[in-house]
């Protein structure tokens, strides 16, 4: 038998490891082509047009135009700078927002900020399936609401949200006399992962991070699409055409741009092998580990995440006993870590502390391979096992 | 996150399972983080002389019941009856504060055991 | 003769070179260490030491503690996140800022947001030497103010504000009674250039910036003293102790950490080395170059920065000639590039048009040397003369 | 951000300087910016036969001042009246969006001159 990989790291929903051409590629940002993007000397036009190829790069790979992307600090920052930003400026229109009950706490927590203001949101089941429903949507909307913002894909349970038929749906209503109705879909887990397309979509807003898709943390973008009028939230210089004061980190954007262009170049080959991958583990969990079940639909996902609960086990402690083999997972998402609640995306689905508890997520990368995951699959069984050899649950119903 | 102790004890649990001829036994809810631990002791002339567990709970309990059984191997029912949460704390070298709670889970298993005399 | 230089920057002030020790240091952090400091496995795990590790270097070179350091995408956003935090953290108790006419358009704009939300905003003169008087703080001081936020010092002019003697002002308000007033400087451009000390101070939060300090671009952080209700301004998950959602930058914030610490080690030895230079080169220009004159206090400002008008020339047309010598300085602050609008700072020290436009800011580094500045010394008589030749007011008055 | 023709005029600017035997001269100055530009011109049978600026002005400015003086030499009056700011941004190659009112105020100075005729 071959040893063991010790490393084996699938847990890029969380983040993913930059790719080592984008590393070489923004070396020179830093101690060469410093400038400051706002600087009209060479080293500030130097630093500008690196900063203008790379927002061309992105909004290609969204089909997006240059002008139409904002680049912030990271997904969160892009949430918050379409939800708050497009409240802000359409306040006067009404003050409703809709959108789901599983939605990153990014979107969710601006969206809890705002009802403090005194906005009401209304927040959409997702059902067992954990995925949203258009014609909730349909029902929820009022002459009010001036912001729907539903995830593209979820972070947790891999389940791709049907933003074209709300697109479609906005746009209905939109041509119906309803002009301040605006689509924002957080994209952070869809971007690199699935084709995205904002036209296609219908969006008018929507955010990607880079570390998901191996570009360093750290940096983000939001598209806005042209005519959508955004309140800043950060106030300052004239950064971003004024809709994100703050100096650009430009080898950040640097970097983010050339990732979404290896992520464009190299798309249709991550979804091909990496949902083969994904499938073989998932066939190989389930033949070989009893009591499983996968959780969100298993259909309409995205390639490289699986979901599984495991009965009679506590997913942290199944975490752990993989980390402590050299083996990266993680337990719902990685920002509800070190909380002891059950994470919202389970309870969304309608799965509570005795069925949601065993929960592990898988998330592949496009660095995963087949020697990897047969590592897992050897390992699993036996930490399993462990852990529910413990439980006093286990005994009762085996 | 966790120390070494605890990682230790989760990795090789002591004195796992359940105990046919046990003298007693004890169980404990956190109804929060739905975490449950069952505790068996066996008890002869006032001293415990064998114990053993049981848990559907985060890997902090597991540790904390694992290094209890150990902890209270030998001891007089008075000096259990003295163990606090904190000295399960220490005996796993440190644990986060949120999960400082995980010890006084395995302290309740002990009392409700010895309670149950 | 020598051959001169190619290329020789000396606009620090709009931002500098990233340290190649820096650089080093976070290199392993894209593709080794690249863990989600919120994930609870080793990945993680290792990513959280390295930011902590961080926060310590941070904290130890303004003499706070780690838990006081928040940390953000930029200088920009700790302004931001300090004052519209406080105001709204605060909003209960009053709703008056005090601020100067000349700070930077992070915390200038932040006011003017809060200004239009209801608020009332003092924004204090700063006189021709540049320096806000603490007189003019105590007799604009009310019942209603929550904050104070005076620049630590001036990013066009480099004159050093009396933020210890406001600070003490402050402290005799709130023993007296006035809990609420609070005390913020931006100190971006004063950390490791001259001493600073959070607790010397008397400041409640202080903004600095990596990328004025040989980090990259793109990190920053906010003291906030122990104690200090802040609301945070970035919604999420619960990072930075929850006041600042979003995933932090973990290879930026060990490079901020890293700078932070070798500023630390080489502050003295700045201060004295620059400190001569500077002084070598305006004795030069002054001999050099008639019809010049120096902008803001000469005696109460930084090391490195050093602020001239040129009579009968456009600053602009300067620094691009020079630029095509490959000498990089700035006219005004970097951030107000692109437009035609004079300088805020030039108009708040009172100079108007005529008199503020032939202005340039020269702002050494660490890596400046003396053969630099004799190429400059050169070009810049040249220079001058070349322009003055072309108005038709130099003509009038020579 | 300039174009190379613009730079290139900015370092080595055509025309340079008053005129004593000007037939005629012109003024104009932007308000918002304070830029000021004098031009100078020597008429013989209705033609330009040559032409000199100065300024106190932007870089741009400068530079469309100064290519202005080459484009008008040896031209007639009436195909001077002719020229607007767009020729004069074309020339340039180009002018970023907010510093096209440059080329204007260099159009401004020659309508000023030929309007003292
Ligand atoms: C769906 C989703 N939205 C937003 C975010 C936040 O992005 P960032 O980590 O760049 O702040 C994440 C990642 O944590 C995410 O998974
Ligand atoms: C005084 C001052 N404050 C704030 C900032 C903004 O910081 P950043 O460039 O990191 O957004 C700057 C730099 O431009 C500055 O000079
Ligand atoms: S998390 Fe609840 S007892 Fe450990
Ligand atoms: S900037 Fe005013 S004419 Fe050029």
């Amino acid at each position: 038998m071959q040893t063991p990989p010790r490393k084996v790291y699938l847990d890029n929903s969380a983040t993913t490891r930059v790719d080592p051409e984008v590393v070489q590629i923004i070396l020179p940002y830093f101690t060469e082509l410093y400038g400051n993007a706002s600087s009209t000397h060479q080293w500030g036009q130097r630093a500008k047009q690196a900063m203008e190829e790379a927002r061309h790069q992105v909004a290609q790979f969204i089909n997006a135009t240059a002008t139409e992307i904002v680049f912030t600090s990271g997904g969160t920052e892009a949430d918050n700078l379409a939800i708050k930003g497009i409240a802000e400026a359409h306040a006067g229109k009404g003050k409703h927002i809709i959108t789901s009950q599983f939605e990153h706490p990014a979107v969710l927590n601006s969206c809890k900020h705002l009802e403090s203001l005194g906005w009401n949101v209304t927040y959409l089941p997702v059902y067992r399936e954990g995925i949203v429903r258009p014609a909730d949507i349909e029902t929820a909307i009022t002459d009010e609401t001036v912001l729907i913002s539903v995830m593209h894909v979820n972070n947790e349970l891999g389940t791709i949200q049907p933003i074209k038929q709300i697109g479609d749906l906005v746009k209905a209503r939109r041509a119906a006399g309803h002009k301040h109705l605006h689509l924002h879909t957080d994209a952070v887990q869809s971007v690199g992962k699935i084709p995205v397309d904002v036209r296609d979509l219908g969006v008018d807003l929507l955010s990607l991070s880079g570390h998901k898709i191996h570009a360093p943390k750290g940096v983000g973008a939001l598209f806005v699409r042209r005519g959508v009028r955004l309140q800043a939230q950060s106030h300052g210089g004239h950064h971003e055409r004024d809709r994100r004061a703050g100096t650009e980190s430009v080898p950040l954007v640097v970097a983010l741009g050339k990732a979404c262009e290896l992520e464009r170049l190299h798309l249709q080959e991550f979804i091909t092998r990496v949902g083969n991958l994904r499938d073989g583990l998932e066939a190989e969990i389930i033949t070989r580990i009893p009591n499983v079940s996968r959780n969100g639909d298993t259909e309409c996902r995205v390639p490289h995440i699986s979901n599984f609960n495991f009965d009679h086990c506590e997913g942290e402690g199944l975490m752990i006993a993989l980390d402590l083999k050299g083996i990266a997972v993680s337990t719902g998402s990685a920002c509800a870590s070190g909380s002891i609640e059950p994470s919202h995306v389970l309870t969304a689905i309608g799965l509570d502390h005795e069925n949601g508890r065993g929960t592990l997520r898988f998330s592949l990368g496009k660095e995963t391979t087949q020697e990897e995951l047969d590592y897992l699959i050897e390992t699993l069984p036996v930490v399993v096992e462990k852990l529910r050899r413990i439980s006093p649950k286990a005994g009762v119903r085996h | 996150m966790y120390s070494p102790k605890v990682l230790e004890h989760l990795d090789n649990p002591r004195n796992v399972g359940t105990m046919e001829d046990a003298t007693s036994r004890g169980e404990a809810t956190n109804p929060v983080c739905g975490d449950l631990l069952h505790l068996y002791l066996k008890i002869a002339d006032g001293k415990i002389t064998a114990s053993s567990f049981q848990a559907q709970a985060c890997p902090p309990c597991i540790a904390a019941a694992s290094i209890l059984t150990e902890m209270i191997h030998g001891v007089t029912i008075d000096e259990a009856l003295l163990l606090k949460a904190i000295d399960v704390t220490q005996a796993l070298e440190s644990l986060p504060r949120n999960k400082e709670h995980c010890s006084v889970l395995a302290i309740d298993a002990l009392k409700a055991a010895l309670k149950s005399l």
